[in-house]
């Protein structure tokens, strides 16, 4: 290092606190730096091009991590620290509240067990109140669908697993308990409402849960049976847009639910790969592959040429449909495999892609597919991006 | 629900009717998952200590991820960690629930009945990540799902490392 | 027990006295370390903010290991972490108490005394690793040594990243 | 992967429990593999080229780790898991009882915080029980002499700072705190005999500390100044032969200390490296560089020439010295660079090495200097190894 002969020895002198003032002469003739203020960071006003990171930190599974980064210049804006098992975290309508499920142990992997909502403020990332929940939150590779937020932002559901299924209803605005609704057979959490969430059942149902304005189970409903979850499965990456749920299947089948009313109402099936393609080997994989831009209604998919049981294996292509005319418009050919992806909401949209193994996540001009920028990690082991 | 499903939670029941630490199965319902083996055989083949019978009939090598009881796991590979294929390493706990596959033996023939019973109660060993994925499903069927941290049961939900043991022989399908 | 230690002893039980909430100082003795700078001017240059007269002066990228300011750090650069050179990422807490290093700027030809704070209460930022050791000493001079997590006075002691602030002109020596 | 055509389609049988059994034939004439129980394994008998490695886990300090490694064998026999901030373990004489320093927060990075010294058995790797001690462990870039044993096993030792120096005193027949004894201007724990330890000060000084039976402070002592803090700082680095410690300055210099009685005794120093060596920019270096065998009187020391300040640097050079000789006995050159070093404590000594940014242990024949194999890791960020 260059400045090694100089900057070697200490100097007998310091000037903490600006007690002592140093009156050697200056070298230069410009004025010396001045004494700076440490100080603390906060963020700037909320850009489209923000994104979060969860980093599920495969090194070290009990201290996860969620990292924001801006895509437009490249820059990590802050971290917050979440504790065991990282799924993903929800957010307030406005982005000022990060919701962030966590898990925590006395003795860090032993002793007594306290689960959490965790509320931070998004300006300062910093802790504004917990919401204890039964700690019996679901863990496991990461999933988008671990939980959800009601449509007004009122209440964050968190999945549970013992193996049996529940949800944990956390009231935002009281950062409190709400209560814990059992959905026995059916997991995962598909919000459909302000005051509802569905959940995928393994008879090939989806069942949708109605609470009160305290959070307390309403009633529930049933769909009629839209899959078979033994010749082609949908996987629990499913998208949203209006009220409508979009499930796709291990195949590559779309399977569109109205969500509207109480009881989910399953619409007509559509292909994202064709019959050629299946046979070739094209299937949708990765852990979370699937997104959608609202504005240009376009659902932006995965692909990998893998086969059968290819379904949690990246791909280097991201396939990109109209959802409502169910065809396909275009195709990004990414610079490096992914099997997670998002897309920013704004007009002037991004594609972010990494994958678990790549400490990386890479930024894509969603319109053009052209590669704008890598951001390395860490996060070392990036699981899923999150969009304001 | 299926027939393998209606099995396992057949067999799940008995065992939460008859076992009063288990009591949480019981709430587990359409969604349950498939149960460690109780003490049937002695372990036939330990990571070193294998006969040229045993390695002919259980032929690969448990500390890597292609050997053949592996076919649908995702997650650390306890033969990696001071555990072999079907015991946990010191001071782990074996998870009590679990998921199911059924892998090829190229050994005799036959497909085997993998029960992937994860080690509990450490953080992640972290070694030899293995992620195959035939016969995985989604998790709302939680017995084939190889996402789920099956610790889920246990005192601690910090996953190790997982195993793959022989619980049964499958048709040839 | 030399001239610097001296100082920094004299300095903090100056602010000990000052300061209840300060009051494990008092009991430092002769271990005591390099305290972060009270308020006395705004920051001169944050990342991104800088003048053509500021780059001159305070040369190099503050998000690379290199710079000038950094000669003597051992950790994450806040700079890469939601934060600048002289300003914590949101969220964490600077360190009170911090070790000392002396750096040479290329811009004027000066010497500068850095406070190298931390940044607490989040885990590692883990970007950025930067590990240069001029004038760094072993831990039983505390006010020189950048071993030491010094989160240790603070509500966390949780790593985050490191800054290296301007808080004196030093001789040319 | 080879088996996916066949093993792709789930079988509709299960032998769970073994209830149920199958009656499928048999594809080959051999009988079938037996069912299996899963079980934990417990630790064979101790050898003596086992060795520990403390995983700092940089990406992840809030869950660090303590891997234990066969050097024959190559293989992990076991982890434990540590908490935030990994030094070092200490260990009973007969090595069945592992003692861990450990910190913890009630929320992983915040809340209420915990320390404990934790009481492990070795032989199942399960925790025994655990000390609370004060909340003020020291951490920070591991360093071995955090931490000590009293020579009869009886006391474990855990340097506090705040910054204020102290010692925790914890009774392992008891498991529980004793005491803590403040150190003042003095740090670091080199234990002096069954109920002495030893401190070093700014001033140039070893402080000596005596305890009693129960573990409080006793006496003290100071040695007269035996280096100089300014011209040639010693680094914490030392080792320990019988009743001396050698502490080893920045530049080479070894500082024999006789600690039989309460007051030390300072022998006189000799150097490690020629003057010419010096001018050619030979330093030691690394986070442990410095390891000792006992049957042989041989002091093994990474050697870099990267010049001053390099004191933390790796080396891709051990120099092994008889200690009592003073010499220079042989050069080992190791197939990577390496921080830390130890040396098994039998006839057949194996020396590890390893560094912070390698995530693999280096194994060599320490009396030949033959590298015998590569442990890969994890551990990620391998920082101390220990022998029993």
């Amino acid at each position: 290092m260059p400045l090694a002969a100089t900057a070697r020895r200490l100097m007998p002198l310091v000037c903490a606190l600006g007690l002592i003032v140093s009156t050697a002469p200056a070298v230069a003739d410009t004025p010396a730096l001045p004494n700076e203020q440490p100080r603390v960071e906060t963020l700037p006003e909320l850009s489209p091009h923000w994104f979060l990171v969860n980093d599920f930190n495969g090194p070290g599974t009990m201290d996860s991590k969620v990292y924001l980064f801006d895509a437009d210049s490249g820059r990590m804006l802050g971290m917050l620290s979440t504790g065991a098992w990282r799924n993903v975290v929800e957010t307030a309508p406005d982005f000022g509240t990060i919701y962030s499920p966590e898990t925590y142990y006395s003795r860090g992997t032993r002793g007594e067990r306290t689960d959490t909502v965790t509320f931070y403020d998004t300006r300062t990332l910093s802790v504004k109140g917990e919401a204890v929940i039964p700690p019996r939150r679901a863990s496991g590779l990461p999933h988008r669908a671990y939980s959800g937020r009601s449509d007004d932002g009122r209440f964050v559901y968190v999945s549970n697993m013992t193996p049996a299924n529940s949800v944990s209803v956390v009231n935002t605005e009281t950062m409190a308990f709400a209560s814990e609704v059992e959905t026995a057979g059916c997991a995962m959490i598909y919000p459909t409402g302000t005051r509802s969430f569905a959940a995928l059942c393994s008879d090939g149902t989806l069942q949708n849960v109605r609470i009160d304005d305290n959070g307390a189970l309403a009633e529930r409903s049933r769909s009629p049976r839209f899959f078979d979850p033994e010749a082609d499965p949908i996987t629990e990456k499913a998208i949203r847009l209006d009220n409508r749920w979009y499930f796709i299947s291990f195949a590559g089948q779309v399977h569109p639910v109205d969500v509207s009313a109480l009881a989910p109402v399953p619409g007509t099936p559509w292909s994202l790969l064709t019959k050629d393609e299946l046979e070739q080997g094209y299937r949708v994989g990765g852990l979370g592959f699937a997104a959608v831009h609202e504005g240009t209604r376009e659902l932006f998919v995965i692909v990998n040429q893998d086969g059968p049981d290819a379904h949690k294996n990246p791909g280097k292509e991201v396939r990109v449909y109209n959802i409502d005319e169910t065809r396909l418009v275009r195709t990004i050919k990414l610079v490096a495999d992914a099997g997670i992806i998002a897309v920013s909401r704004d007009a002037s949209p991004r594609l972010y892609a990494t994958n678990m193994g790549i400490p990386a996540v890479f930024v894509y001009d969603a319109t053009t597919g052209a590669h704008l920028r890598t951001i390395e990690g860490p996060p070392i082991t990036p699981t899923f991006v999150q969009v304001p | 629900m299926n027939w393998f499903d209606q099995q396992v939670t057949r067999l799940t029941r008995q065992i939460a009717a008859r076992t009063s630490r288990r009591s949480f199965l019981a709430r587990a319902g359409l969604g349950l998952a498939g149960v460690a083996a109780a003490p049937l055989l002695p372990v036939a083949r330990a990571y070193g200590a294998s006969t040229p019978l045993d390695v002919a009939q259980d032929p690969g090598d448990p500390s890597q991820c292609d050997y053949w009881r592996y076919c649908a796991i995702d997650g650390f590979l306890c033969s990696c960690c001071g555990g072999t294929a079907s015991s946990c390493p010191p001071g782990t706990e074996i998870s009590p629930v679990t998921w199911i596959g059924t892998c090829h033996n190229p050994g005799d023939g036959r497909d085997y009945i993998i029960s992937y019973n994860d080690c509990c109660g450490k953080s992640s060993c972290n070694r030899c990540t293995c992620n195959r994925n035939e016969g995985d499903r989604p998790i709302y069927q939680p017995a084939k799902s190889n996402d789920i941290n099956w610790c889920l049961a246990n005192t601690s939900n910090a996953y190790h490392c997982s195993l793959a043991v022989v619980i049964g022989v499958g048709s040839a399908g």
